[in-house]
């Protein structure tokens, strides 16, 4: 779950690392007051992208009626396909040189590791690998000081900025796994003449650890259709296409997808039901294609976990309560394969035994209608 | 031949009397995994499927010397699950579980490393030595003996590849579900260290998929210490790119992760990569035919 | 550091560990209170002891009268060489089982370690091994239910009684690695039809942690002298003979007084100013002997860390600000050895080379004055 | 022969510009040891006893392959320092500080073990080969070569004991302080062994004192797997007992701690135990001369 700049800073707050004064507003007539309260500003979108900055993102003012205009600017700015909610109005610090910062989880290491670098702002992606420092930190012993003096080595850092540091990184590791951060970014993280101060908030939180965080807002990027998918436990995602796809895995639900684009046919969704699905879940997941009225209806089951016996019986229980009156292209095979497939055959559903002739199925299908 | 497991090694289930343990306890017995007791706490003194379940991981190691276990722990408990096993003396421990958090994850890698022990997944079907053992949940009947090694960071996609090549009358050495998280136990590298040892296997598939870099890893490491033959398949490649936030995923990344730069990294290493599961048997059979 | 047993529940509820209600009393007038307000009454005297209870130092009451009565004779008690300050006076629980649990460190293993028994009570020392429960715990990932659960299966407790020491020993444990304790021990821990309580509190705290505690209080069973001493940072202890130790190193220093005891002589006290005492420390050690009034100063020094040249300047000092006027047997060997010796000799001192001789000779002065 | 360092051990000091960390650089240089670095934060560059200095111990190891690090830090940064040699590589680390929490010396060592790592102390003297090399803060005209291996709990007592050999004309093989801590990285056991295995070790010293379980510990090994004769001296005859809170120490302890439980136990396992100091090389000349 991504945070919000000023969420991030809220969390930042709660952990004692200093972020600028500020004023959150939903409108851009809001933003006259803050230069009266914050003087000289800067005027921040709220939106969940990397690309803020240079889609304009960001404005300043020094007197209330260029703050308005700057807010009503950016409140009109779409970034990155995304729409502005809400501004963040900033004191503006004196900023004496942009830092990099940051904590995430490498996987290759299975470990949290430290990115950070004297030259942080816009164009970090592009700073030269040995001007990058990157540190794996050990869990079982956490950010100790020996970590964050050897960062400081490698980066040439030496004296009050290493004592800064020093400080705010624990601050940040111990936020990062009590909050069970995926990311916890600092770009740019400003030294001034006040020491450092977060310029910015990058924060994503861990879905599957959001259980143990019920006091976290919960914010979410979904479609209205995939919020439904989400109550169901269901990762599904749009796309656009007219065959509606449900299989069960991610790779192969992946994998039906690129073979149906491969045999010229456009899905309409991403949708993966889970791993061992029981008759309810499985029900619904059928529904909720249903809803979104396609054209053809690919599914594509491998059982190993998942039993066919029970994806079979969902779709016979879907058929007969709600009726099922587009074409459907039905791959079944795996774990308990001859019991669904008489329970399909019943009704007069026949199934493929190959995924490849499935799919070309559901393109021809599509193309037919 | 096998690596990682074999008819002797000796498994225990956490979790076994679950609707899942149970299930998939009876799956592996009847496979052949010698499967030697269950754990279930509160429920010590039962029997699933004829293994005797004991309170806890110790007891099942203890009376039983087992080094294998394989979990069936409602996510939010799996860490401590693992520890369990770890502590006790676990060598192969294999997580079944979805969305275990990924804070525990780094954790039980953490214990495993000072304990010494594999683990595979979360979020796997596990592993099965064809004809010998399997510790997972994939079906059966397409885990046939035969020259291929498979892994694999995805489980039904697998399978698909295992049961086409199935269908072409081609068995596998040993399949190693990764699991499908950010943070897993064994990495490509890991598994293609043990099939290049492994005298059974005589060509290896690769099961990739978009987003991080293990794939360009893997192809990395190919180059310089891989000398059987490799296939790959790789899934989604018609996936829309996903919204990204901050920079640090890229800095980590550094321009992998891409459908494209897998594939380029791959091709570079000498690995041939099927673009439909269908082509996967057609490359193997020229790959054991030295072609 | 030693808690009083009132002092160790406060910690205990400040980790939400279940502990009696309860009045804390300096003197027997102020018990007829409790029982109006605690009913039926258990009365604790509160010393730094483990044999309060089979010396004596608790009773019971359920009247105003008796609880004065009582709390009177535990008033008047001394328990193991120690008189009673403070009473405790507790509400009297309904005890179904007495068991035993505690944290403490097992230097063998280098961890901490769960003790923990069905049998709990007085007489928990007898307790055969088998019934002892001892669990090792790893400090990188500490107190995880696994751990817990293994405890009781050894135990052989399961049901209810489990659950509550799944909630219990997490927070024993936090407690214990939070506050530095060298031992955190609660016997009986008591089954109560509320759950389990604990009815006693045994709780120590690492001395050399304690400057990361300020909020903890200082507590000392020293005289005024070994308080005097402490603040010099020495380790001191008051013995009772006549002929004042000194030495660097506390093996050396108990060898010292096991050879001044061999040879017929009474140690006045242990002391041991460490190793690489500066001037000051050493004159502040010498001064702090001499104001005890002994009949003979016995100096032992086998230089390694510690300066012999530091050592003998620091004599000198303060034999002429202060005047040293008893007889000395002086040992000095080690680094600077020579240094060392040449400042005495200005002085007219002399020194011995063995320690066997030093000791001989201090013996010898002590029968002759 | 040596045990633990010779004089290709290549050693790093953590706090070397404080005032005992310089000291003592200059005394282990003249006694032969090869100190190859220094670390100091904020002193990268300069250089002690013509040792240079660097910012961290990885700089220092990076830089000068270091195997082994010796601390002068204080207690309170200790824990860190540690684990920064630890995590350096460092597979040898004395602990010189006294003072140092329980807590932090557990956390040590739990992670020494992850790293494979030998920790002596806290609250040691260190450990010196005689005429090879020497990491600790010994007098260095005592430690001559010789057939005998020391090891001790407490410092001073220890040069006391082997000032007494060496005025006999009898050298050591290696002496180990394993310090007065409560939780210290070797035992008595850990270093029996390598004395055990060590052709140079003719007979051994264990310099012993009352509290704790370890001397008991010692014996039942001594009885079990050492072949060579044992000298033991204790400290602390003259002891009154201490004031003792709560079972659990006497629980961990069981009887044993005591003056004469020591003494007996050592006994039966065949060590002869000195009543003095002076006592010691009389009884190693016997053992020396097989007597």
């Amino acid at each position: 779950m991504k945070l919000y700049e000023h969420l991030g800073k809220e969390l930042f707050a709660r952990y004692d690392i200093p972020v600028p004064r500020s004023k959150l507003i939903e409108s851009a007539d809001q933003a006259t007051g803050a230069v009266d309260e914050l003087g000289e500003v800067v005027i921040k979108s709220q939106v969940l992208s990397g690309k803020r900055g240079k889609a304009g993102g960001i404005g300043f003012a020094s007197s209330p009626d260029e703050a308005k205009k700057e807010a009503a600017r950016i409140f009109d700015l779409e970034i990155d396909g995304l729409t502005t909610e809400k501004v963040l109005i900033e004191e503006k610090i004196k900023i004496e040189q942009e830092l990099y910062l940051a904590l995430t989880i490498d996987g290759s290491a299975h470990r949290p590791v430290v990115l950070a670098s004297l030259d942080g702002g816009m164009d970090v992606e592009d700073v030269p690998e040995e001007r990058m420092i990157r540190y794996p930190v050990d869990v079982t012993i956490g950010m100790q000081g020996y970590v964050i003096r050897e960062i400081c080595r490698r980066m040439g850092v030496t004296g009050d900025l290493r004592k800064e540091l020093l400080k705010l990184l624990p601050k940040l590791y111990k936020m990062f796994r009590e909050l069970d951060a995926e990311l916890a970014e600092i770009n740019p993280l400003a030294l001034t003449p006040d020491g450092l101060i977060a310029a910015d908030a990058k924060v994503t939180i861990d879905d599957d650890a959001l259980y143990r965080h019920p006091d976290l807002p919960r914010i979410s990027e979904k479609t209205a259709l995939e919020l439904k998918a989400e109550e169901l436990d269901l990762a599904y995602v749009e796309l656009g296409g007219d065959i509606a796809v449900m299989a069960n895995g991610a790779g192969i639900t992946m994998a039906t997808l690129d073979m149906v684009q491969h045999y010229g046919g456009e899905p309409a969704n991403f949708l993966d039901f889970g791993g061992g699905a029981d008759l309810e879940k499985t029900s619904k997941s059928l529904e909720l294609l249903l809803g979104t009225d396609p054209k053809v209806l690919l599914i594509n089951i491998f059982g190993g976990i998942t039993r066919c016996d029970v994806v079979a019986e969902a779709f016979v229980q879907v058929k007969q309560n709600k009726g099922i009156d587009l074409p459907v292209s039905f791959r079944l095979v795996g774990t308990n394969e001859a019991e669904g497939k008489q329970i399909l055959e019943k009704e007069g559903i026949k199934t493929f035994a190959s995924m490849d002739e499935a799919v070309r199925h559901a393109v021809q299908l599509s193309s037919e209608s | 031949m096998s690596i990682y497991i074999d008819e002797n090694t000796r498994v225990i289930v956490q979790g076994i009397t679950g609707r899942q343990g149970s299930f998939h306890t009876g799956q592996m017995l009847s496979y052949g995994t010698n499967i030697v007791a269950g754990v279930s706490p509160g429920k010590g003194g039962q029997a699933v499927e004829g293994v005797p379940v004991f309170e806890t991981a110790f007891e099942a190691v203890e009376k039983h010397a087992a080094d294998a276990s394989i979990l069936f722990i409602p996510a939010p408990f799996a860490r401590d699950a693992a520890y369990e096993a770890l502590e006790a003396g676990i060598k192969i421990l294999v997580l079944i579980p979805e969305s275990i958090p990924l804070h525990d994850a780094m954790d039980i890698m953490a214990h495993a490393r000072q304990k010494d022990a594999v683990v595979v997944g979360p979020n796997t079907f596990g592993l099965v030595s064809s004809g010998s053992s399997k510790i997972g949940i994939m079906p059966n009947r397409y885990f046939v003996p035969g020259p291929v090694g498979v892994v694999s960071r995805s489980g039904t996609l697998c399978y698909e590849i295992v049961g086409h090549l199935t269908e072409h009358g081609i068995g596998t050495t040993t399949v190693v579900g990764m699991g499908g998280d950010r943070v897993v136990g064994l990495h490509f590298i890991d598994v293609l260290k043990k099939f290049e040892e492994d005298p059974a296997t005589e060509t290896i598939i690769l099961v990739g998929e978009i987003g991080g870099s293990a794939e360009e890893e893997a192809a990395a490491y190919i180059t310089s210490s891989i000398s059987k033959p490799v296939v790959a398949y790789l899934a989604g490649k018609s996936a829309p790119p996903g919204k990204r936030m901050g920079h640090a995923g890229a800095i980590i990344e550094r321009g992998r992760g891409t459908f494209e730069s897998k594939v380029e990294a791959l091709n570079e290493a000498g690995v041939k990569v099927a673009d439909l599961p269908t082509k996967v048997p057609p490359l193997i059979k020229d790959a054991l035919a030295g072609k």
